[in-house]
């Protein structure tokens, strides 16, 4: 594990799509891995070496290939266990971020008693802030189960407000769950701060790390979560496999959630009885030469160092903060220094819609997300109703953030508002 | 930079800096509000229609919209076309409309027919900018199809 | 479209795994397709490709990249619809046949009212030949609910016992959900007989279609099902992706089933509303790699035809009766001829368990399934603990059905039974 | 053929032929029922300890038991090796034989420990296997822990 600054270079040649050319043959520079990350030449190597060698139904076969299938499965959970700190039995394979926290949400659903079972009276507690895959499933959570949801609200600084923490943390409150990293805004919440309020009053905790894991160092245990989700495709693997980390002793005592193959003990007409984690949530053949992409992913990220990932993305944030910060009519939502937060900067342009900034910047070649990001409750919170969004990773470039200055100065010149 | 240009015609920024027929009227025979998931843009849109013996005439069409402004130019030049026309001919200028915005660019749109709508032909070479365009136009039909199932004229 | 038989060497020469040796240097005999078959080089190929040139977001985006890749998973979506003779809109991608199948059984518990809604007294009516994917999700549809869990018994042939079937649809039936193929015998069951059925007495029909879809040329209306569930990794395509197919009308005024981003019209905290089918289905970041690969893999069987991939199966099949049929001591299970059997070919083999056949076939180079196949009440139903099973595709031979005699023959003399 | 005849040796199938202590007995103490979930073997196997003073000593291990070659000889040669052990020793033999299976063929067993049990050195091979030999293993193991919990010897 190198601690040093990234050679940004070098990691620009890994990534075949980095090269091609989009509108008005101008360079591609991608400032949305917010959405989805890139992939490199190892990652889909390893994928297709599973698939061109190895290809079998992991967990299945009795032969070669069903052997090799399941050792590339199960090595692939141990390396992502590794890499978040997590015993391999506590890692789950889902299908990406949401899933593994629908996963939950229909759990407690599920569970007809116990730790898990919510009911009329109960409480989910959430954010404000989160993207609408850890908020719409408490939603329905709710519906299901005549639970209440309540919310901690965002400040205009878009961080959290924490003087509400711990009354909204009530007996009754279930489960909380929060973003560890705002898509947004890229507000980094005191995740370890509130799971130790939420664990004195008895409450479990998940957090949404689709935005934390791929950037920063994430160690559960110090976290002190119970739940953490993630997706392979925002963290340079390939689409279809995302992650739900639960402690053992949760997974161990939560009922299942999708069932069919493979994740039985006995089946009769009349019922069945499952495995033990993680199998039990993982009915299906698995995907695994997505697990092994997603291996390679892993490999490649503490190749270069988690560190020295998230220093490089500090350093963009800073460039992209000043560099924006100073434009005329630009307002950056969230917080204006890189303390706690990650590489994810959304910006209101001043009379120009972020639509209409973002057609102008794909026209100079550059790719911005706009809307609201799957987060409208945040933006309605921060007084915007859309926003334009730039994300960083360890591809992008200090050019690529004066670009975006550039391009934004561009709008307003072209729709007269500067 | 001519596609940006062609894009964003000087019929567009006209259109999106003074939106014609603009704001909330009485009277109407039907509401709509349309949302842009993607972006939360809205428009609440109002129709009146009148009953002119043989046919039905659209009487006013009124709004409030937030949007970019290919929503916001699109909604103000539909208000243009359709206010005046009998029902059958506005809903045959919606599809028109429709059909051009799907046509990634290809189709030739009939300036006769659509007027400063066509100057929303170069939208169609941008998928993700169609339902922009369309916003007012689908919340319009839908107001007009309620006015016509609550049964108007009675 | 061809019409003819398979160059089944041309397209072998598609599929790299064909030309691997494995234990004692042996050539690959392949004949496990029924639990996840090869992938052919194009559709290796159109994943690579999108993601060296086209990676990004669909469905989000406003940039070129973006763009690009809806129009791959939306022109997935139409050719996978296409091939099975349904609407665009019709197409739901799952990760696989196992969510499909769970979206509708919690779609029915979701449902608080309305058709879908399912309460004590409903009934659900299922076959003893299922696989466990269209088992548990409803064994534990009834549990959340409380529905009664019926079944159509499995004859000794294999077939369903179809004098069961009007009585057991009653009045309070909701959803008749059937295989369409057994991945064990091979039994096509009378589908479109049983949607008649189901129809007459207001009950949905939803056929499990994993192994036939991949084999036979399917198409919806002909079959008269509501639903149908396959997966793209048994029929040439990428892990990581399935696909539900729904009649419009019943899509329409389902309930969501996974929830998160993408699938909403309005968030706010106090609750939500949901866009049209198929994107109320489809929360999350799409898989657009793997629906680029599905598309190459449904180009590919396209191009050699479905009539000619199920002449070619059905020659092997019947090859392979005739040659496990005449050993003394083996015992073909399910429907002694081709008719209206597909080719998935399990026996069990005196006195030797199908694990020990397993092991030697697998120290010959021949991949077969030994086991229950996740369908556990079937061998029950069958008489059997657990059989030994070859299932075939386009890139098998005749050779390869000899070889698989041989080496029955072979385990039995190593374990002294013949 | 070596690696097959490697694999199922003589021990194997000699065991596998006539399982050693095979029936389900009475007096016992507990009775655990294992099953391996993809093949549907399964294993029901009962134990007897006995207080031997200083030390518990397993009495009798009697067992009905469905399975392949490999599950069916790996229990009889335990029920071998465990009767008339104490339970501690009967553990780490236990162990011993997991730690073995797990060694992907690496291993070179202690035979003097192992006796019989060595003979399956050649299936921590082949991955998918060593459940089949664990299963009965499994059973007994549970089977004690559960006459252990049950507060043996009062
Ligand atoms: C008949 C049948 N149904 C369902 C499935 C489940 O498919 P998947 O594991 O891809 O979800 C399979 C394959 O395993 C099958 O053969
Ligand atoms: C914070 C956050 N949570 C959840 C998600 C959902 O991830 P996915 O679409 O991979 O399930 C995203 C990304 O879209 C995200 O940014």
């Amino acid at each position: 594990m190198t601690a040093g600054p990234l050679d940004v270079a070098a990691i620009r040649g890994d990534f075949p799509v980095l090269v091609r050319t989009v509108r008005n043959g101008r360079p591609l520079v991608y400032l949305d891995s917010g959405a989805t990350s890139h992939k490199p030449r190892q990652v889909l190597d390893a994928e297709r070496e599973f698939y061109e060698r190895h290809n079998s139904a992991a967990h299945r076969g009795t032969h070669l290939l069903g052997e090799e299938a399941t050792d590339a499965y199960e090595g692939a959970r141990a390396k992502v266990a590794a890499f978040i700190g997590a015993g391999t039995d506590e890692v789950v394979f889902t299908k990406n971020t949401t899933e593994a926290i629908n996963l939950v949400a229909y759990a407690m659903s599920n569970a007809r008693c116990g730790r898990f079972a919510v009911g009329p009276g109960d409480e989910i507690l959430i954010t404000e802030m989160e993207h609408h895959a850890n908020l719409v499933p408490w939603q329905q959570l709710c519906e299901r189960t005549g639970a209440t949801l309540r919310w901690l609200a965002v400040a205009p600084d878009g961080r959290l407000d924490l003087d509400d923490l711990e009354p909204m943390i009530t007996g009754r409150t279930r489960i909380v769950a929060v973003t560890h990293q705002s898509n947004v805004t890229g507000t980094i919440p005191p995740v370890t701060e509130i799971a130790r309020a939420a664990h004195a009053r008895g409450a479990l905790v998940l957090a949404d790390a689709a935005q934390s894991v791929p950037h920063q160092p994430v160690d559960v245990t110090e976290l002190g979560v119970d739940f953490l989700a993630f997706s392979g495709h925002k963290m340079l693997g390939p689409y279809g496999i995302g992650v739900l980390f639960g402690r053992g002793e949760l997974l161990e005592a939560m009922p299942p959630f999708l069932t069919g193959g493979s994740m039985i003990e006995v089946v009769r007409m009349e019922g069945s009885t499952f495995l033990p984690p993680p199998q039990r949530f993982e009915p299906g053949v698995p995907a695994v030469a997505q697990a092994a992409g997603l291996a390679a992913a892993v490999d490649y990220l503490t190749g270069l160092g988690m560190a020295s990932v998230a220093a490089h993305e500090e350093s963009l944030t800073a460039h992209a903060l000043d560099a924006l910060g100073e434009i005329n009519g630009v307002r950056i939502l969230g917080p204006a220094t890189t303390k706690d937060r990650g590489g994810a900067v959304s910006v209101e342009v001043e009379d120009v819609h972020p639509h209409d900034v973002g057609q102008v910047l794909d026209e100079l070649g550059i790719a911005v997300r706009t809307g609201h990001h799957c987060a409208w409750p945040l933006h309605r919170a921060l007084g915007v109703q859309a926003s334009t969004r730039a994300s960083f990773y360890v591809y992008n470039t200090h050019a690529e953030v004066d670009a975006l200055a550039e391009g934004i100065r561009y709008a307003q010149r072209f729709f007269g508002t500067a | 930079m001519m596609p940006l240009e062609s894009l964003y015609g000087e019929v567009i920024k006209d259109h999106a800096a003074s939106q014609h027929h603009g704001g909330l009227r009485e009277p109407f025979d039907a509401e709509a509000h349309h949302v842009n998931p993607v972006c939360g843009d809205q428009v609440t849109l109002r129709v009146a229609l009148k009953d002119a013996g043989d046919e039905l005439i659209v009487a006013d069409v009124s709004y409030e919209a937030l949007g970019c402004q290919i929503s916001k130019a699109a909604t103000s030049v539909m208000t243009d076309l359709v206010i005046g026309k009998n029902v059958g001919d506005a809903m045959a200028l919606h599809d028109e409309f429709l059909a051009l915005m799907h046509s990634r660019g290809q189709a030739q749109p009939d300036e006769g027919l659509l007027e400063d709508a066509v100057a929303f032909a170069g939208v169609s070479k941008y998928p993700a900018r169609i339902k922009c365009a369309l916003l007012g136009w689908m919340a319009w039909k839908d107001a007009t199809a309620r006015a016509l199932e609550e049964g108007y004229p009675q």
